[in-house]
């Protein structure tokens, strides 16, 4: 955890996670594109988008996961505490990840090695970064599947993934992530794979965790009634890009781009209930052959001439970012 | 279980297998001691028992028959007899030398012959070699046609006294004392018969080698012989021999060239390796055999001689075997090359090369009409042969559809005696012994289970018993102007005398080849 | 698991029946004579030696009588005489030693180059080592077995000298380094491949992104989350190319003079020798299951995600 | 409550036309090269003629044992074979024979193992046992063993019997993965569906698995031509498959062998077209397996 603080670039006052400008390519297709976000410890930041927007890239992306043949990260930075992820040495970024920041994945049944015993595997953190016995390293593993509040734990850690349900084993992933106790988690669509109760239960279990050691968590999902009650800030992303970004409750009441206002159309409510959901006509963009102007533009009701050049992200509140050309009439009822 | 004692479980055993035959193999020989190693094919190992042998140079190290067939002279001398005598060549009279042994110490005498030859003329022995003793009086009471055999022992084998033997036969047989050097005419010991397939695995024979070790048994490759001190005969120069066998001469010829091996015959196309790479260390072997081309006269196609003797003028003889053969072999003249006593007479007329005469001797029979279809059984060298012959009568012919067939031997055979090939068919024939006669004999005799042509010549048969009645030198003629007659009814044309060779490594010398072409293994010195 | 052996066993029993039944019978069909067979082309047996075999062999019996007199023989543990008139058994425990040693020899060698191949090939994807592996293993897949067999004892027996060209006499190892190495090149491509496919397959598993973002040392990721996982099916193969390895005796054995179970079938089929086929095949066919068998079982102890039974 | 999604609100659209098979295909230069190599030697074999004249010899029957064994002359790229025939059409005839036993074979094989292992993964119970221990019988017998029994009893030679005994130790290997498909297809839902409106077993089998089952099999059986190539010239490499006079990579090989001290290139020539042959088999079996179902791997490996 100290180490940090002794890397180059360390500045205690910059927000614990800032990504600027990040570009990542898959072979010839950019995949994200100048995406930037900022989350501080204690806060919870949700990152919402459908999928291919190029939110989980993002993630991997700072987490380093994005490597070649695969993709490459092309430009823009990933700070924690002003330290740059993407130009640090591999060996110091590889004693940050777990340590100081850590990822929650989508699906915990292939995120878990299929032949290894989940304590195993959880006890593997213990020993490549703190060096402790192969006992010692059991024991805490242990006690971190008891703090993601698995029955029996003692007898479970010796369990294999698929032995698991699902909420048990996204559980385990949790305990993966913070079993170190790190500043940032990053999570990515932790309860897509899950039941509707699970879900809650899971999205419940991270907040308090999260509440508890102050860690700044990245909530990733492409369900915005998920992360409603626990979301401080959110960001909509949308072809690779931020099209908008504030807080929550914000954000939630007055949608300030065309697709964020689509989205919440998308979410059933109660009072909603009889009538039919909307529905975005059209599909994504190909990412593969980029058109010019905005990216929304073919399925956007609000399109106008301007659309035809790339809306810059604009300020417009405290914290508040959109980019479109005409947010005006979006946020005008 | 887990992984590791698993994994444990297999290395322990190969480090077990590695240790167990790590000790068999490379056993030192001691300082000072004479040996080679030769290599044989596996038939040379297949039987040991004198009624079960192959008459190989394995089975002539381990045995001494009465009389052996010298390689320069091609006559039949004594070895074990003192003398043979006869008046009508139907009652034999054999005297046998004194002071010969078995490796165990036995007299050999004429009861150890007497022995040996009943019991492999008995039928429930089931001894291959059976078929040899039919020409022995009592042969009959032995190996009825069914049931079982209501004597034991041969009426034509007489014991008169230790050393006199006395041999009746059914009719005149005056090759007899070259019948008799073949080692399914060897003596067996006492000890022998209580234990007959114990005694086929490790035999005592009265050679000049005794087995060691082991013996032969399943899966074995290699044997030992070692010299045996009592030996009467010529003594063999090294003291110990190792035999390997392998399953064709090119296996051994490879370990001859790797240096595994002292001494190897070489057949097919290795001889033109062998010829180059060993030089003056290669003896070229005649072998005492001819590869023929045999008509199936119950075919009406073949019926006609003339049609035969186009076949046998459209074959370019001299080419197959300088083209196909490398040159090791001899283009027939006639029947039997010089190799063969009594052979090397040119009585083949149709033998010559002569694709026009061919032609014309075809049209004036009719022409031929339809497709053609040659045979053989399953040997690479036959297999080539057949088809350059078949693309000779194709093009010297003008037969369009010329196809070859091969099969397995033991499909060929039945087939030809049931008379069920259609066609022309490529075969070998080694003479049973070396003279004329037995190549004559099993070619041409009615009777003869080898005369696959359904040959049947009363005159050859005349002229044959004849030969049986005479004396050495008129049989000989008599012989010849019967192979004569045969080939001019050309039930069959020859080929060419199959030639292979015998290669040796610069430790040994003096390596020369016994009748069947195989050396000699008391002759080769070491050193 | 051991329930579940035991019915692995108890289904084997009708495998091995049928088997010995249909090798008994394919001999039995064997056109041509055993007796000429056994005279060889130069030799006419006599009349009374052919009967006197023929009874001694059963061979005028009817098929079921035949098989039935077999059957009736193993059971009292007696696999019946050969035609050269050697017990079966002795057959059978003079050459099996062969076989196990080259087969041992050639399984690690497939085993331990397929997977170090493999692993490179597919950690190096893409680049030089991998195109080299895959390359090669094509071309070794193309060329006749018969042909390496022939060249390598040319050029490492003949010329170079630097192993035996043929027999056993040098032991184990030198012996069958040569053989073991043709005869592994049977399955050598084919490990090789499933291994490195199996690497790239575990490379872009999601685990194996989950351990990197634990912090782990490559090397580590490598070779627990990596490696381990890819192995596991490379496991199977190695129990089903076993029966590649064991057809591959019948030929390698007998190019290489080895006396062992291939080289015995190899000679008796054409010897019409029925007891060596059937007892020798059927043990091979034994073997085949027990090692599948052990290997199903290993498969349930590597990967928990299987359950016997 | 159900909480939409935004999977589910735009999944209505199709994800962007998967692209083409051959364009995917296309890409890849193994595949490209190992199919033009295999166009060429099925054109070889449909039309030796056309391939065997380039030098000047072309007859491959016509042979003059003078030259048994010569060396690569002007025009005789491949030099002459033991028999004195051009050593270069012979090679290029001898493509026909395995060709068409490749044929013969993954033909028979895909009917063999489509009839048993559908009737074994869809009827299941005691039809399924009989066929797998039968199956069990022939994965555990050293096929080359029983290849070179029945071979042996054979009375002919040809292209025929050697395909039949290919089928008949082949089939086994396509047949589980048949059953397997079909085990899996059959469970599925919409046959369910089908049964629940009455319809017939043959026509459920007919309609509705067998398409569906019959991808993996038809993949592997691509990746197995290669194999049945090479088994075809092991065989008569061994004295059992083709024999002369038919012309045929085996059957000169085999013959090849005998000569190999003295005059190599009768064994080159062949093994380098055989071997090239076999790869592009082999490579284009590869590539189309990657690019249907990449999910094969696993079953290839698990046979």
């Amino acid at each position: 955890m100290t180490r940090l603080e002794s890397l180059p670039g360390y500045d205690a006052a910059a927000p614990l996670l800032a990504v600027s400008e990040l570009r990542v390519r898959f072979g010839a297709t950019t995949v994200v594109d100048g995406v930037g976000y900022e989350v501080d410890g204690g806060q919870t930041l949700a990152v919402l988008g459908e999928s291919g927007s190029g939110k989980s890239v993002t993630a991997r992306a700072i987490m380093g996961l994005v490597r070649p043949p695969r993709g490459a990260v092309t430009a823009g930075s990933a700070r924690l505490r002003g330290v740059d992820l993407l130009t640090l040495a591999e060996e110091e970024r590889r004693r940050l990840r777990g340590t100081t920041i850590a990822m929650v994945f989508q699906d915990a049944l292939s995120a878990l090695n299929p032949v290894l015993s989940v304590g195993y595997q959880i006890a593997e953190l213990f020993r490549a970064h703190q060096g402790l016995s192969r006992k010692e390293a059991a024991r805490r593993a242990v006690e971190v599947l008891d703090l993601v509040r698995i029955p029996s734990a003692a007898r479970r850690a010796r369990d294999y993934p698929h032995q698991f349900s699902g909420g048990m084993r996204q559980r385990v992933g949790i305990g993966l992530a913070i079993a170190l106790n790190p500043q940032v988690i990053i999570a990515d669509e932790p309860t897509t794979a899950l039941d509707v109760t699970v879900q809650a239960q899971i999205i419940r279990l991270l907040g308090e965790l999260q509440r508890e050691h102050g860690t700044a968590l990245v909530l990733i999902t492409h369900d915005m009634g998920v992360v409603a009650d626990i979301a401080d800030r959110v960001a909509v992303m949308y072809a690779g890009r931020v099209v908008e970004q504030g807080a929550a409750a914000e954000v939630y009441a007055r949608p300030a781009h065309p697709y964020t206002e689509a989205l919440l159309g998308a979410i059933p409510r109660p009072e909603l209930r009889g009538r039919r959901l909307a529905v975005i006509p059209g599909a994504p963009p190909d990412p593969g052959r980029p058109e010019p102007g905005c990216r929304f533009r073919p399925r956007c009701g609000y399109a106008g001439d301007a659309c035809g050049q790339q809306p810059p992200a604009r300020e417009i509140g405290p914290g508040r970012l959109t980019a479109c050309h005409e947010w005006e009439r979006v946020t005008t009822p | 279980m887990s992984v590791k004692k698993v994994l444990g479980a297999a290395a322990l055993a190969v480090a077990l297998t590695a240790c167990s035959s790590g000790g068999s193999g490379g056993a030192g020989t001691p300082q000072g001691e004479k040996s080679f190693s030769v290599g044989v094919t596996t038939y040379f190992l297949s039987h040991l028992t004198p009624g079960r042998s192959v008459a190989s140079n394995v089975d002539y190290a381990l045995f001494t028959p009465l009389t052996t067939v010298d390689a320069t002279s091609g006559k039949a001398v004594n070895a074990v007899a003192e003398s043979i005598e006869t008046d009508d060549n139907v009652t034999w009279t054999v005297k046998i030398k004194p002071g010969w042994t078995f490796h165990n110490g036995e007299q050999v005498t004429a009861q150890s012959f007497a022995d040996s030859w009943n019991a492999t003329a008995y039928a429930p022995n089931a001894f291959e070699n059976n078929f040899m003793f039919a020409p022995f009086k009592g042969y009959a009471e032995l190996n009825p046609a069914d049931g079982k055999p209501s004597e034991k022992t041969l009426s034509g084998v007489e014991v008169v006294d230790p050393a006199t033997l006395k041999i009746t036969l059914t009719k005149p047989l005056s090759l007899l004392p070259y019948v008799l050097a073949q080692t399914a005419f060897a003596p067996m010991p006492k000890a022998a018969f209580a234990d007959l397939p114990g005694f086929d695995r490790k035999p005592i024979g009265n050679g000049p080698y005794q087995l060691d070790g082991e013996g032969l048994a399943a899966g074995v490759t290699k044997v030992a012989l070692r010299k045996f001190g009592g030996y009467q005969g010529q003594a063999g120069d090294a003291d110990r021999i190792e035999v390997k066998s392998y399953q064709d001469e090119a296996a051994s010829y490879r370990d001859l060239q790797a240096g595994a091996l002292d001494v190897s015959l070489v057949t097919g196309n290795n001889l033109t390796d062998a010829a180059a790479r060993f030089k003056d260390r290669l003896v070229r072997v005649p072998f005492p055999a001819v590869i023929y081309l045999g008509f199936p006269l119950w075919d009406k196609r073949f019926s006609d001689v003339k049609v035969r003797q186009a076949f046998a003028h459209a074959i370019d003889r001299e080419t197959i075997v300088k083209s196909l053969l490398r040159g090791f072999g001899q283009p027939a003249t006639g029947l039997a090359g010089a190799s063969v006593p009594g052979g090397g007479a040119a009585d083949c007329a149709a033998c010559s090369y002569d694709p026009a005469k061919a032609k014309a001797l075809l049209a004036e029979a009719g022409g031929w009409s339809g497709p053609l279809k040659l045979w053989t059984y399953q040997d690479p060298v036959n297999t080539v042969v057949l088809e350059a012959v078949g693309n000779q009568l194709r093009a010297n012919l003008g037969i369009e559809t010329v196809t070859t067939q091969t099969q397995p031997v033991d499909q060929l055979y039945p087939n030809l005696a049931a008379k069920k090939i259609d066609g022309p068919v490529l075969l070998y024939m080694g003479a049973g012994y070396p003279h004329l006669y037995a190549l004559a004999d099993q070619l041409f005799t009615k009777t003869s289970a080898s005369n696959v042509t359904g040959y049947d010549s009363p005159e050859f048969a005349k002229l044959m018993a004849d030969a049986a009645k005479a004396g050495q030198e008129e049989a000989m003629g008599l012989t010849q102007r019967a192979a004569k007659l045969a080939m001019d009814g050309l039930p069959l044309t020859p080929l060419f005398q199959p030639v292979g060779g015998l290669a040796y490594s610069t430790r040994v010398s003096g390596v020369k080849p016994e009748f069947l072409g195989a050396a000699v293994l008391s002759a080769v010195k070491v050193g | 698991m051991g329930k579940y052996a035991l019915h692995r066993l108890l289904m084997a029993l009708p495998v091995l029946l049928g088997t010995t039944f249909l090798i008994y019978l394919a001999v039995y069909a064997l056109p041509g004579d055993p007796i000429q067979a056994l005279a060889g082309p130069n030799r006419a047996l006599s009349p009374s030696v052919e009967q006197a075999l023929r009874e001694r062999f059963h061979l005028d019996d009817p098929l079921l009588v035949q098989y039935g007199s077999y059957l009736k023989g193993l059971l009292s543990g007696d696999l019946g005489m050969s035609f050269a008139g050697r017990p079966v058994s002795e057959v059978i425990a003079a050459s099996w030693p062969v076989t196990f040693q080259l087969g041992v020899t050639a399984w690690l060698f497939m085993t331990v180059l397929g997977v170090l191949l493999g692993t490179v090939a597919g950690l190096r994807r893409g680049r030089l080592a991998d195109a080299l592996v895959l390359g090669g293993t094509t071309v070794v897949m193309g060329v006749p077995f018969f042909v390496v067999a022939y060249v390598a004892q040319i050029v490492l027996g003949v010329n170079l000298g630097w192993l035996p060209v043929s027999g056993t006499d040098a032991g184990w190892p030198l012996a069958y380094v040569m053989p073991g190495l043709v005869l592994a090149l049977y399955g050598l491509p084919q490990v090789a491949r499933l291994t490195r496919t199996s690497v790239l397959d575990n490379l872009n598993a999601d685990h194996v992104d989950t351990a990197t973002a634990k912090g782990l040392r490559p090397r580590a990721v490598v070779v627990r989350h990596v490696l381990r996982n890819s192995l596991i099916p490379v496991v199977s193969l190695l129990g089903v190319s076993l029966g590649y390895l064991l057809s591959g005796t019948v030929l390698i054995e007998g190019i290489f003079n080895l006396p062992g179970l291939g080289y015995q079938i190899f000679t008796a089929i054409p010897q019409h020798d029925g007891p060596v086929v059937v007892g020798v095949g059927t043990l091979l066919v034994l073997v085949f299951l027990l090692v599948n068998l052990l290997v199903d079982l290993l498969y349930g102890i590597l990967d928990p995600r299987i359950r016997l039974g | 409550m159900a909480s939409s999604t935004l999977a589910s609100a735009s999944a209505e659209a199709p994800p962007a036309a998967r692209p083409g098979l051959l364009a995917k295909l296309r890409r890849r230069p193994a595949f490209a090269i190992s199919s033009a190599i295999a166009l060429v030697v099925c054109a070889m074999a449909a039309v030796p003629q056309a391939f065997a004249g380039w030098f000047g010899g072309g007859d491959p029957r016509k042979c003059d044992l003078v030259n048994s064994g010569l060396p690569p002359a002007p025009g005789h790229p491949f030099g002459f074979d033991i028999q004195g025939c051009d050593l270069y059409s012979n090679v290029v005839y001898g493509a026909r024979s395995s060709v068409l036993i490749a044929l013969l074979v993954t033909a028979g094989m895909i009917v063999v193992a489509v009839v048993l292992g559908s009737l074994a993964g869809y009827f299941r119970g005691w039809v399924d046992a009989v066929i797998s221990r039968v199956m069990d019988v022939f994965f555990g017998f050293p096929a080359l063993v029983g290849m070179i029994v029945l071979l042996q009893a054979a009375s002919t030679h040809n292209e025929w019997t050697v395909s039949a005994v290919l089928i008949l130790f082949g089939w086994p290997v396509l047949a589980r993965v048949m059953r397997g498909s079909v085990l899996e297809t059959a469970t599925g839902e919409y046959v369910a569906a089908a049964r629940g409106v009455g319809a017939g077993t043959a026509r459920i089998l007919l309609r509705h698995v067998l398409p569906n089952a019959l991808g993996p099999v038809a993949v592997l059986t691509g990746l197995n031509v290669g194999g049945v190539i090479a088994s075809e010239s092991a065989l008569t490499f061994l004295g059992v498959g083709l024999q002369t006079p038919a012309i045929s990579w085996g059957v000169q090989l085999n013959t090849a062998q005998q000569y190999f001290v003295t005059s190599p290139h009768l064994l080159i020539f062949p093994s380098i077209f055989l071997t090239v042959t076999v790869l592009s088999f082999v490579l284009l079996g590869d590539s189309l397996r990657d690019a249907f179902d990449p999910r094969l791997r696993q079953e290839v490996a698990r046979p």
